[in-house]
């Protein structure tokens, strides 16, 4: 799954998150984490498993539930030159402190005329498909993707959870880092303590001829899943990662699209202003004159998220959904 | 780590009233049941999604519940079973939405967090820490815009007391003297972190003070203490146009939710509290008072289990929503009746 | 500037605003105004002006700085059956209430199965302009149009700022009403008391063959500006204002579309995950074999809005801009 | 309305040092000057945006900043020209900001809102009310992180004590004993909003008993008081690792912006905060005591004087930023350095 030298031994994406913490905190003593319940309860899913037992209270911090707050002391610590590592429990709590993210973490470099960067990293993990109903199912790429100020980071593998993770941690402006809690189990191989992932770098999954499907996150095994169904009968479809939103690497998407002349874009967000139409919308400007049918979208459905197994199966995209998108482009096609 | 109130801390109980008193026992009795079955059901994997349990904190939910009239609206969080049930929802309605029914009390649409009985004026459950504590200060609002003598109360966690809407609303409550009594009940825990890993002050009552509000704590395990408190607070409310916080004392058996392994507290702290468990010491009060005989308890748990008993039959014998009403009741008034929005466009160019 | 019947005098659009609540107070009893110093202030941009004085305090409430909490007390109020205009002092204020509006006020109705509604009214001054600097600068259209269970209103004239104002006020459901800061001191004529301009329907404010320009709230009269410059070098454009995102009137947009074979999107918002991608995408979709060229977007620069007036005035969109896009999308024509 | 602090509620000036004074004395006159000065640019249109001015707060600030080490970290609000004068900050770079000019102490991306001075530890103003507090925890944390001995002051208004965040960020910064000086300028209004209408206590230091944190009302106008109390509460944070809070009463004389036409307050009220200028009532003391004489002041008026002509004379000549930077500095890695995201694409198919 992934193109770069790795480990030999799969771990889960749960603990290569936890592996790449672990080796930049033994790197830097700036770095600490900070969040709710990350500590002696090791995290609400257990991805900062041992660290406070092996990096003790003072860089390991519990909270109390307090988004805004925390948030804001972390950036007002990054602000100083520390490189505060923040959990959110889940996506979904980062609507209460999301005037500290956009109008301060993005804002303060430049408001300020470039005297101070914020070198944080706002981990959490998002998504739907575990029956959490409407206020707990949130993705919100598109919105932090809309924030200039931000880098919004969605990994799908555990080689490139760590791999981000690292390049996150390292970098000196403020990471919205984007994990699905449906991936923390999924298994691969990860990258050594120097193996780093670079942002605005897509990656082709799987290659093929006929449609290109650009997917992100817990998405990209659903378009994986379709391409394989596909396959069988005869359509052969790349897969594109882009891993980051914001930088976006249009070229690889561009570069695809231009050989397939068909693109799907899947999204678990909702549609309206999302993350699918963003993409589409830069595909459309890059590749006009290569596209012989129109992108189609498969994202949530447009609705707040609903608890019961089956309307939340309805609403989420499933690899059929994205099978039956691809046979729609290719039906207008040439 | 807070102790339970000492005896001379709370306040004698109410002049027995004896059926309150037993109804009282029935519905912890009836909530005990009804959740102990339901982590049954979530194990079996007919709940999904998040189960948190207010197993041992019933007294509390009891005892506020009830002290309050039946217009009196509520809100609370997802730890909510026992509110509902307080309020007298069907226990069918409540365990088919933990199944995610269309006969479920939000027609499956909310789950185990999210139940609503508009009808019975319990306003919900809701996900977000703190975030229902507003919607409960607006709906005593709408009290006394109206001119009316209800009282809204609402019920939060003591982790909850950090976020910071809790503590604005707060301060517009006693601002504008809102008929409201926040009710927190604190178990001592906000999932693995204790009161005093998270509050610099841990006497949460006193986080009134900050807004000249009245406040108080009371032992959350003792059904009567917690009635009289919150019929005092509501008269006050009614009475005085003031609101006034209540801190209750109690303590959650399990974990933050069935996923939860509950590994870091420790056991002795857990044997203490089951020690104080509401079914045993309000069962002794009862009996020596004689309010009750043993023959009445009997009756009241053999009621309570077949109650459960057929609702989880109900629930799993209901039909799920049909796909085709996933988009029902996003909007009251949907688009789809607009004339332009609902037109269909040819995608090819003729 | 607008189709229908309307009064004799020209008013401002901030008193087309003033009109409107005032007559709804008139109307129904359950209609309250909440916000910060909209009482003996009169409102920051004295669109309440006089309003305490007419309706008392028990009707015109005054908050302190505690927006979180007076959203919420809007949304549990209104799920009680009163009908709460809420003004937020600008719209850069909302994102400390994000949640109360994502997660309580759009979402309630849906996740409790229909059983209670949320009529409220949050109106909020958005957009730039006026060298406000990076944190009171936004236009968050694409925030809340990402989001179902709200609905989202941006008018440009005095008629539709009364007439929208309306029909939010005794919708059902959450409106989020963005008025624009630069508009408030524009002059037209506006409806009577029961002139309501429904949502969902937009409107062509300037007719022209060869190219569409979409654009909403104060956008429009920089699209409108920049169609007469076009005019005096034979370039007609068509202008269409949606005048409301959620529900999109996408008919109308793509009616024009389908006879100008071009379209220039405006949007006072950022680019990535903007308003102005989400409507491209939609033209893209409805109107793939009608468009001679790709669409092309005008944006405010993806920065956060600088302080200093030329810079300030380089990030956002201006007629010259609007303008060179209609000239390039036509010189890839037909 | 809170009334100013009767004596007895104020701590004895401390040991007078005659240099401190006068030097205190001299930048209450230079934001005096400057803030008058700037309000003509402002109408003259050669500053933008929103301008609000601290004119009659100056002994807060001056008293409050400078009982600090220069290390000391700072934020500040939307009102904030003081804070970064009193810091030291160069009054021709803070002219130049308010211009929107490429020299000012943040190119001109900032403006009066948005002034910092890292390299004096200013941290910044910031324009959404309460929102810039956490941060100073944020700073606070870092010094006791470090094992530094350093200490954060964050100055805030009355209305920001109504935010929810500010709240938290008291919890936090006592629950982990941060070095942080929570520093409450209440000149009494938010905008139009007078503190009783805003605050359900409106004696504000109070907030600061929900979290166990020591707090204490200083007379604002009094600009040895602050000092005294700054200097204790930095001093207590330093040695104890505690942090507090600091109420100082002050009355803002304008509007609360250039654009509010102050037709709100009492004409009478306005009066009375007037005869208690700290510009007036610190002359009489230092002339009393003999710290300065009538020539020292006329000196000292003289020279800020031409240090803020001087400042509008450089702003004015000042050049714009350039368009081509208006890019620039949104973050400190760009991504135009990556190979990939900057190649170019034809737009045309071959
Ligand atoms: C704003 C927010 N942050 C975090 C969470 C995750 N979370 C759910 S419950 C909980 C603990 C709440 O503790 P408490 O308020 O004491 O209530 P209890 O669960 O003990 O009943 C947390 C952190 C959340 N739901 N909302
Ligand atoms: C969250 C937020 N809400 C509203 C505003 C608009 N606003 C700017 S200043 C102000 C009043 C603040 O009063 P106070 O905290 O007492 O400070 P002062 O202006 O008196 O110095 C308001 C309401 C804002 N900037 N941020
Ligand atoms: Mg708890
Ligand atoms: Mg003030």
């Amino acid at each position: 799954m992934t193109t770069d030298a790795s480990t030999a031994a799969a771990v889960s994406y749960r603990e290569a998150l936890t592996q790449a913490m672990r080796e930049e905190l033994e790197r830097d003593p700036n770095v600490f984490l900070i969040g709710e319940d990350i500590g002696l309860f090791e995290g609400s899913f257990k991805v900062t498993r041992g660290l406070l037992h092996e990096f003790g209270p003072a860089r390991v911090v519990d909270t109390p539930i307090s988004e805004a707050g925390f948030v804001g002391l972390g950036i007002g610590a990054a602000m100083s030159g520390l490189r505060p590592v923040i959990e959110l429990m889940t996506v979904n709590f980062s609507i209460v402190a999301m005037d500290q993210i956009v109008n301060n973490a993005a804002k303060v470099r430049y408001m300020f005329g470039g005297q101070v960067s914020v070198p944080l990293v706002i981990r959490m993990p998002g998504g739907a498909g575990h029956q959490l109903g409407a206020q707990h199912s949130h993705s919100l790429e598109a919105w932090f993707t809309h924030v200039p100020g931000l880098k919004v980071v969605c990994p799908s593998t555990p080689y490139d959870a760590k791999g981000l993770l690292k390049t996150a941690i390292r970098d000196d402006d403020p990471v919205i880092f984007l994990e699905s809690e449906g991936l923390y189990a999924k298994k691969g191989p990860v990258g050594g303590p120097d193996d780093l992932v670079p942002f605005g770098q897509a990656i082709v999954r799987r290659s093929g001829a006929h449609c290109t499907i650009v997917a992100l996150s817990r998405m990209v095994w659903i378009a994986l899943d379709a391409a394989d169904t596909l396959a069988a009968e005869g359509i052969e479809c790349e897969v594109v990662d882009p891993r980051t939103t914001r930088p976006l690497d249009l070229q690889t998407i561009a570069d695809s699209v231009r050989r397939t002349n068909h693109c799907v874009v899947v999204d678990e967000g909702w549609p309206e202003c999302g993350l699918a139409a963003n993409i589409a919308t830069h595909v459309y400007e890059a590749c006009f004159d290569w596209l012989d049918a129109p992108i189609v979208r498969v994202n949530a459905a447009d609705v707040p998220m609903p608890y019961a197994r089956n309307l939340e199966q309805a609403a989420l995209p499933r690899q059929e959904d994205v099978a039956a998108a691809v046979r729609a482009t290719l039906a207008r096609g040439a | 780590m807070a102790d339970a109130p000492t005896p001379q801390d709370t306040i004698p109980a109410p002049a027995a009233d004896a059926d309150l008193m037993r109804q009282m026992f029935a519905t912890i009795h009836l909530i005990r049941t009804f959740e102990e079955r339901a982590a049954e059901e979530y194990m079996r994997g007919n709940i999904g999604g998040f189960l948190h349990l207010a197993i041992g904190e019933e007294a509390a939910v009891v005892g506020s519940v009830m002290a309050l009239r039946p217009t009196d609206p509520i809100t609370s969080t997802y730890r909510e079973h026992g509110q509902a049930l307080a309020r007298g929802s069907d226990p069918r309605a409540v365990m088919a939405e933990l199944f995610g029914r269309a006969t479920g009390l939000c027609g499956g649409h909310g789950g185990s967090m999210h139940l609503m009985d508009r009808e019975r004026f319990f306003f919900g459950g809701y996900g977000i820490v703190g975030g229902s504590v507003p919607l409960a200060v607006g709906l005593g609002f709408a009290i006394s815009y109206r001119h009316e003598d209800g009282v809204a109360l609402v019920m939060f966690g003591d982790g909850a007391t950090n976020q910071g809407v809790l503590m604005e609303s707060m301060n517009m409550a006693k601002l504008w003297n809102l008929p409201v009594i926040f009710f927190c009940l604190n178990n001592q825990y906000g999932m693995g972190t204790a009161v005093d890993r998270a509050s610099a002050e841990t006497e949460l009552f006193k986080r009134a003070d900050a807004f000249d509000m009245p406040s108080r704590r009371v032992d959350g395990m003792d059904v009567m203490a917690v009635y009289q408190a919150v019929t005092d607070a509501a008269h006050h409310a009614r009475t005085e146009q003031e609101p006034s916080m209540i801190e209750a004392i109690a303590y959650r058996y399990r974990g933050h939710s069935m996923s939860d392994p509950d590994r870091t507290r420790p056991e002795e702290e857990k044997a203490r509290w089951h020690a104080r468990d509401p079914l045993i010491t309000f069962e002794r009060v009862l009996l020596g008072e004689g309010t009750v005989t043993a023959e009445d308890l009997t009756a009241i748990r053999d009621r309570n289990s077949s109650t459960v008993e057929d609702a989880v039959a109900f629930a799993n014998d209901s039909p799920v929503a049909d796909d085709a009403t996933l988009a029902d009741d996003v909007y009251a008034h949907p688009w789809t009746d607009d004339p332009r929005g609902s037109a269909e466009m040819p995608q090819v160019r003729p």
